[in-house]
Order: C-alpha cells, then structure tokens, then sequence
C-alpha cells in the first residue's frame, strides 16, 4: 500500500527533516508512527498525500508513484485516502455536517445520502448531535472527533491520523482507536502517528520509530506471510 | 454538467451568504466603480448631444452674383440641397437681404433706405447636418463655388474651428478618460475580488487537500466572483440612474427656456447592457486571476 | 510617547513587508482612485481654463451717434475704460468702420465705395475680462447706454447665453462629480483598507488574548493604513503627472495654431497636497473605522 | 488566587456548558483540571482571562472580579495570566521570537533585554534553534512548546495551560511538567487543563473534575494550612 524507498526531505538548506527512509507497508495494515515532537512524523504523512514533494527518493502509495503521478490525478489520489489532520483543518465557514460531507457533495451524492452518512459517522465518534455547529463553537476534542468523521466518511483505502486522540481524554481515545481497528479490519489500511505509548502498547500493532527524521525502528509487519 | 453547475452556483449562494459583510464590502467598490464609470458614460453622452445641437447651428452663406438668373440660382439650389451634408438651404433675395440688414442694424435704417442701389447680394443660407467634419465642409464648399453665379462662400472660420476643436478634445478626453475608466475599474474590482477570496486561502487549501478537484474548488469562486461583478454593476447602473433623474430635475428647474433641445437622456440600453456584463466579465476574470495567484499557490499540485 | 510612536511605526512597517502582496493590492486600488480624482480635478482645471479662455473673448460694440463730439467721446471712454469688468477697449471711428466692413465683405467694396455717405457709425469695441457675469455685464450696459452720444450697446445675446450656460454646466458636473469622485474614492479606500485587515482578525484577537492593550494593537494599524494611502495618492499623483505628460505631447503635436493659449496646466501644488493628504485621511479613517468594525467585535472587552 | 462563586455558563438556550461551578484557588497552588471532552475546561479557563462573561456567578481572579472590571483594565489583567491555549494561538505572520516577545515589546521592554527572555525560555521548552522561524514552519508539538513559552515570558502571577502536552511525546511531556513545577514553585499558581491521568497521576497535585459542565470531583487543596 505504501512504499518509501530512500526517501530525503529538507525544508532548509542542509537540515533534513527525513533521511533516508525506507519502509513497506502492507495492504490491510494497522502501523503506529512514533517519535519525539518534531522528528519528521507529519512531514512522512505530507509526502504521502502529495502536500509536499520529497527531496529524494521514490514513494508509492497504493500503486501510484506520488511524486510523478500528473496534477489532475491528485485530487483522486487524495479521495482515496482519509487524512486526520494534525491540526484538524476544519473549514471554519462550514458546519461540521459541510465539513464532513464536502467532498460526498463534489462527488455529486446526494443530500439524503448524504445525510445518512454523516449521521453515521458522526455517532461513530459521539458528536451526532453538533451536526449543524460550526467548528469554532466546538472543543478541542469535538474538533478532533470531526476531523476523524470527514476522514472515515468515504470509506478511504488508506486512513492517516495524524496525533487524532491528542485533545481527547483516555477511555474517547480508547473508542477512537476502537473505530480505526474496526475500519482496519474492513480491510482499510491505517497509518496513525502518535506519542501515546499506552496506546501503542495496547494495541500490540507494527510500530515505527523516527528521531530526527531517522528511521530507527520497526517492528516489521505481521501480515508478510499473508500476502504472499 | 448541470449536476457541476448547480453545485457551483449553490455553493457560490451560501459562501455569499455566509460572509456577507465581506461581500457587500466588494459589492459597494465594485458598484462605486461602475457608477464612476457610468456617471462617465452619461455626461459623455450628453456633452456630446450638446455639441452636436451646437454644430448643428453651423450656417454658412453662399453669396450669389448680381446678374445671377432664374435658372442658375435653381442650379445652385440643386448643388447645394443634393448634398447629403446640408440639413436645410434658404434663399435670400437681394431685397430681403437689405431688409434684414436693416433689423438687424436699425440705426442705419435710414442710411440703408437713402441708398440708390441695394448693395446687398442676393444668398443661400444653409445649415449643416450634425456631425459634420470640417474636411467634408470643405469639399462641398469647392463644389458650391464652381457653380456659375456664386460669388463667394462666406462662413465664420474661427467659430468653426473653435467648434472642431471643442469637439475634438471632447472625444479626446472621452477616449482618454473612458480608457482609464475601463482599466482602472476592471483593476479595482479584480483588486476587490482578489482581497475578498485572500480571506479564504486556508479554506481552499484545506479543500485541496480533502481531495476536491480543481473545478469543484474553482467553480463555486467563479461564479461567487461573476454574482458580485454582476451585483455591483446592476447597483451602479441603478445610481447613475439615480443622478440622471436629479440632473434632469435641476436641469428642468433651471433653465427652461435654453434646455428644450439639451433635456439629458439617460444611457442607451446598450450601454446599460455593456456596463453589466463588464461588471460581470471583471467578476469572472477577476476570480479567476485571484484563484490562480492566490489561492493555488500555496498547496501547489505542482 | 516617542517609544509608542517607534514602537507603532516600526510594527506597521515590518507588516507592510511581510503582507507586501495583499498591501500592493490596496495600495493599487487607492492608486487608481487617487488617479481618477486627480485626472478629474487635472480635466476640470484645464477645461476651465479653456472656458475662461473662451469668454474673454466676449466682446460688445459701444456705437455712437453721428453727432457725437470729442469730449463726449472721451467721457464715454472714461466710463467704459473706468469700469472693473472691462479688460479693453478700442476705438472705431466712422471711417475705420468703414474700411473693416469692405475687408470683412469684400465682396461689397465697390458697393461701399460708392457709397455718398458713410452709414456706419463709430464705436467702441470692448473686451470683458475673465468670468464677468451675465448680470454685472448688464448692470454695466445700463451705465453705459446712460452716456450722452451713446446709440446702441450691441452684443451677441445668443453666445453670450450659450457660455454662460456652457461654464454653468461644466461648474455643475465639476461640484456634481467632484464629490462622487471623492466619496467614493474614500469610500473605496476605505474599503479596500477594510478588507486588508480583515485578514487579520485573528491576529488582533491574540494579541487582545495576549494582554496587548488597545492603543499597542491600534497604532500600528493606523499607521499602516496611513501608510498605504500614502503611497496610493503619491503613486496615483504620479500618474496624473505622466497622464499629463502625455497629454501635453498630444497637444503640442496636434493644433500649434490653436494651442498657444490653451496648453494643458498641471495642478497646482495647492491640489496635489490636498489629494496626498486625502488619500492618507483616508487611509487613517479606513483602518480606524475597520479597526472598529472587525477588528474588535469578535473578542469585545465589553 | 481564583475564587468561582457559583458560575454558570451557556453558548445555546438550555444547554449549559458550564453549571453552578464554585471553587477556590489558593496563590501559589498547583491545580490539575480534567474531565472528558466537551466538559468545559476551555470554557472556564476563558471566563478567567475575561475572553467570556459568565451567565450568573461570580468571579474573582488575584483579588479583581473579572466579570465587572473596566475594559481598559482587561489588558493588565490578561497580562498578569500566562495562557498556553489549546489551539496554540500563534500569530502567524509574525516569527517565534516575535510572538514570544510581543507583549515585552509593548511593554517597552528593550530588544537586548527581549532577546534575553526569548533565548531563556525557548531554551526551557527546547526551541532556541527555532527562534525566527514562522509558526507554520514548525511541528505541531514546536508549535504547542513556543506557546508554552510565551505563557511564561512575562513571569505571570497565574499561569494557565490548556492540554498543553497534548502533542507533546511523554519525554518532552515531562519536562513541561516539571517545568511548570518550577515556575510553581517560584510562586506561580499554576492551572493545567489536560487528559492525561498518567500525568496526574505522578504529579499527585490537586484535582478537580468536570463532567459535563459540573464539577463532580476536588481532590482539595493541599495548601490551605499554610495560607491560613
Ligand atoms: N514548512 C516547514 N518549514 C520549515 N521547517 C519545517 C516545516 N515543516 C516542518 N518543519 C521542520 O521539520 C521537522 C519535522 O517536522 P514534523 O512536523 O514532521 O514533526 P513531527 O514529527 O510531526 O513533530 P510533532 O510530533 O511535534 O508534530 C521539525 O523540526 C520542523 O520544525
Ligand atoms: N463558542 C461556542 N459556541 C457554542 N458552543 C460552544 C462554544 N464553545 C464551546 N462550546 C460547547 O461547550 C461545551 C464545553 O466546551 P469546552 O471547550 O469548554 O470543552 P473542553 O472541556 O475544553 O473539551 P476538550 O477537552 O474537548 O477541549 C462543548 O460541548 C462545546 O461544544
Ligand atoms: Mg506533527
Ligand atoms: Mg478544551
């Protein structure tokens, strides 16, 4: 699903926020990305939805090489994959029904199904009942649990969450790495980058480590032998 | 197709809606805008009209030799009514002439009846058509003096030079100013337009990145763009409107007697026309230069 | 004090920097409308001049009686040359009138030649000055017509009607215009203003969330916006000159006959100081209006 | 330090985001706020700093009653408080330094002087390489460490930090924590909204717990014998 193959990446001149990161990632798989603040987790998941271009090196996700694939083909690349952002990136003139079903309506769904499928998705995560809020008027972790319904909402073949359980507190975070596994076993690979070590404990899934933009562990997948 | 365009046009509806402060800060420059350009408009027009009535008072007199006959002077007539330049022609005989030498000089009244002979010639006094051009003017004049029995060609030189250059500068500052006009409120409004979508850089980029395709995120900008364009101009029009209804009212207070033939007219509807679908062109291209300086650049697709 | 003027002046400069795009935007803008509003007032001057131009031009005979005596000449001279309006005035005798009637119709010199007794009478021909009025010009005909000697005061009601209406009208689309062009030129910029600041409401909100008092948060978007329209009206200015630049060459190529007296003016440093300091009125008034309008009322301190 | 009488709160008819909330905050405490998401933590931190006036009740914050001071008085208020928000609140357009420093600045604070501040703090939150960069050019746990520094600048006399780890990794975490403890113990009161029980936990500071909108739980203050 997911292929780095030596890849660089540098904002400035001769400071690399990624160096030389090579790693697989299976169809179907559920892998944590770990690391301390600033060593290159969210600069990883930029690359893979083509935000930005790597310095170096060669990426495929899902069959298409990304940095060569033509500009029309992005926004479908990009559908493909849900994206739980960082810093939520909710469009503050939308309501959160909006925000979670803009791109259902670009691709000409109906209001009906629509309607349907936020409902669905918004119960998934608790907030069935702020659907026509605006997401200055929500908390932090409502924010977040939005962020997470817009990235389930079109059934992703790839779903990256970036820190998705930061705002919320244990037993929410508890039910939103419940949801991912559930979506994972559906046969959606997950990618979540995180700093909760219990969690990643908990969960006993492929973890991989950076620091300072190194690739300095990894667990290895558990489903080599499925695959092949 | 019209699955996109609904799309577009709806979403256009509920963004203007949503940030109708914003919005009616560029309607307001955009209307300002057109009604400069329309008051501009209008007062040209109606200059014009005015000089044209001015010109049109352009006389000149043909003076006829004293030994002319019936016939010739028909010649004449003929010469000067087949021209399609000459509005009317009115004869004026040797008597008439000192007649009305006399009205209009009545001191020498009784110098003009002492006299033996009536020094007066005999005269066509003709009026041009509106919009004469001195060039035109001159030609026919050569034909008219080639005639048998024509004397002279008497016009007042200075005045219709004034005249022609009046007119001149007047078309001149017209082009001048209307270009500027034109330019600088396309400028302005496509400047308005560009500061109103910078507000929504982020919303853009966030749609780029949920993976909306380009006509998805252009489209609702787009006609966003073409509806204040639209908006503003039809509101501009409607104030120039506005001042030509109380230009007229003053107008008709003020000078009844001078204004018969100078009543403003508002601007043709061809030019209403004109002045709405440049609002709406300026909306459309001005949304769409902003879309692509400031909208796309900064998560590019590259 | 000086501390909070440096501290304001420095902040509103690093900004205009650092948002130099979305600053050239507005700065464009007021350009244009400080262009236009300098371009008219640049038309009105000129064409006022040409108007004046015009009308000094305007001129009347004094005819005399016949019998009139050298004293009383004098005394009419003294009465025409005495008053304030008149610019100046020459006198015709009998047999000058004459000669000029045979080179203005030399078709009737013979006539004339011939002629016992001259019929046409001395006069007076007088120049007015600049801007005389319709009713001091009769207040002044009344005064002459009173003189011993005096026949007749002749003058061309018609032209005298139509110029005076002409400059009645172009003063009234000058006032009628001029202040559209103003309001909305500051309409505009403020707008423009506003909407430029809108796209930082949320960095006015954390400074307020941060303990910045209002007058640190203020400043330096008041001197920005200052700023701004500074640089608009001195760019705009700036175009008005090359505008008239242009013009001037125009001119001077076109009518070097007609020219002599009506070459275009700039304006006078009187105008442009009065449109810089527009444009920076305005761009104080815009940021402190849109400082007040949206800059303030998301996180009011009630 | 902060005195609540009976608040109550409310964005929308009948729902109350906050209900008859009553606490005191002694100076020089250390205080943990939790409760799950939604529960109202923003919301009271918000009524502190005056960004809000609550629906009925009453509050005092270093002796003013924040809900009827005059508004010219807000700022010098606000300035005494130390706020690291949840959304982080960085200005944009302006460099790390410039925003840790802003207030200095209109302070009349000399640049020499300002520096000083800046590297000093930056240094406590491990971002003194970071000093002129933009916010948008950081990770989001860089992000969330140059608002931790801005909060503590000015030396507050309250300092308020609303899931200030939240993006953090536990080691950095950690060290926040301990930093705050410092800044606590120089004489701050310190108030920290977060989710994390671990946190809590080895910190064994007092608590207080929301559910929505109601204080359910106040572990009480451990210095109430040595004020009195
Ligand atoms: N746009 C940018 N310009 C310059 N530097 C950047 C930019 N984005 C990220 N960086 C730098 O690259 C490094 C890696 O950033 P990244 O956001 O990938 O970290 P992260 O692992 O997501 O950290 P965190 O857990 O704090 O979110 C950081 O040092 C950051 O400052
Ligand atoms: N501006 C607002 N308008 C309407 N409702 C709001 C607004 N701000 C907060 N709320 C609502 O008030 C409740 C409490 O919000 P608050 O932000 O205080 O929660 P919180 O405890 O900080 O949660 P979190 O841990 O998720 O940040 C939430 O249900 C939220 O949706
Ligand atoms: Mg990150
Ligand atoms: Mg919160």
């Amino acid at each position: 699903m997911i292929h780095f193959y030596h890849v660089h990446q540098s904002y400035q001149r001769n400071i690399l926020a990624l160096k030389d990161i090579s790693f697989d990632c299976l169809r179907g798989e559920f892998v944590f990305l770990t690391g301390a603040s600033g060593a290159g987790k969210t600069t990883l998941l930029k690359l893979i939805i083509r935000e930005e271009i790597p310095l170096q090196g060669q990426i495929l996700v899902n069959g298409q090489n990304v940095s060569s694939i033509p500009v029309n083909k992005i926004p479908r690349l990009r559908r493909a994959i849900g994206v739980v952002f960082q810093d939520f990136k909710l469009i503050r003139g939308k309501t959160v029904f909006e925000n979670v079903t803009f791109v259902l309506k670009t691709l000409g769904i109906d209001l009906k199904e629509r309607r349907k499928r936020a409902y669905h998705v918004l119960k998934q995560v608790g907030l069935q009942h702020k659907t026509n809020a605006y997401p200055l008027e929500l908390s932090g972790g409502e924010q977040q649990r939005v962020a997470v319904a817009r990235a389930i909402v079109n059934d992703p073949v790839l779903l990256l969450a970036d820190e998705p359980t930061g705002n919320l507190d244990p037993d929410m975070a508890v039910e939103i790495m419940n949801l991912f596994s559930k979506i994972n076993r559906r046969g959606t690979t997950v990618l979540v980058a995180t700093h909760d070590r219990e969690m990643i404990r908990r969960m006993g899934k492929r973890v991989i480590t950076l620091d300072k933009g190194q690739l300095i562990h990894d667990t290895g997948s558990q489903m080599q032998i499925e695959e092949t | 197709m019209l699955r996109y365009l609904i799309f577009a046009v709806w979403e256009a509806a509920i963004s203007l809606w949503r940030s109708r402060v914003l919005n009616l800060l560029a309607v307001g420059t955009i209307m300002f805008a057109m009604f400069i350009l329309g008051s501009f408009v209008l007062v040209g027009i109606n200059l014009q009209k005015i000089t044209v009535n001015w010109r049109d008072q352009i006389q000149f007199n043909v003076f006829l030799a004293d030994d002319i006959d019936q016939s010739q002077i028909e010649a004449v007539r003929g010469t000067i009514e087949g021209s399609m330049l000459v509005k009317s022609a009115q004869f004026i005989s040797k008597h008439r002439a000192l007649e009305l030498f006399g009205q209009d000089f009545p001191t020498y009244q009784t110098t003009v009846n002492a006299l033996e002979k009536n020094p007066f010639p005999a005269s066509f006094q003709v009026s041009l058509i509106r919009g004469t051009e001195r060039a035109q003017f001159d030609e026919l004049r050569v034909v008219i003096l080639s005639r048998e029995g024509v004397e002279e060609v008497y016009y007042d030189e200075e005045i219709f030079k004034r005249l022609d250059f009046f007119i001149r500068l007047i078309r001149l500052a017209g082009w001048f100013f209307g270009s500027i006009m034109v330019t600088s409120s396309i400028f302005s409004i496509s400047n308005v337009l560009k500061l109103t979508f910078f507000t929504r850089r982020e919303e853009v980029d966030i749609m780029k990145l949920v993976g909306a395709s380009r006509a998805y995120i252009r489209g609702p900008f787009i006609v966003e763009g073409i509806l204040i364009g639209l908006l503003g101009s039809l509101l501009g029009v409607s104030l120039v409107y506005l001042g030509h209804l109380l230009l007229q009212t003053y107008v008709a207070d003020a000078e009844p007697f001078l204004m018969a033939s100078l009543e403003p007219v508002f601007l043709p509807m061809s030019w209403v026309f004109i002045l709405v679908l440049a609002g709406s062109l300026s909306g459309f291209l001005g949304s769409l230069f902003s879309l692509h300086q400031f909208l796309e650049e900064h998560i590019s697709y590259q």
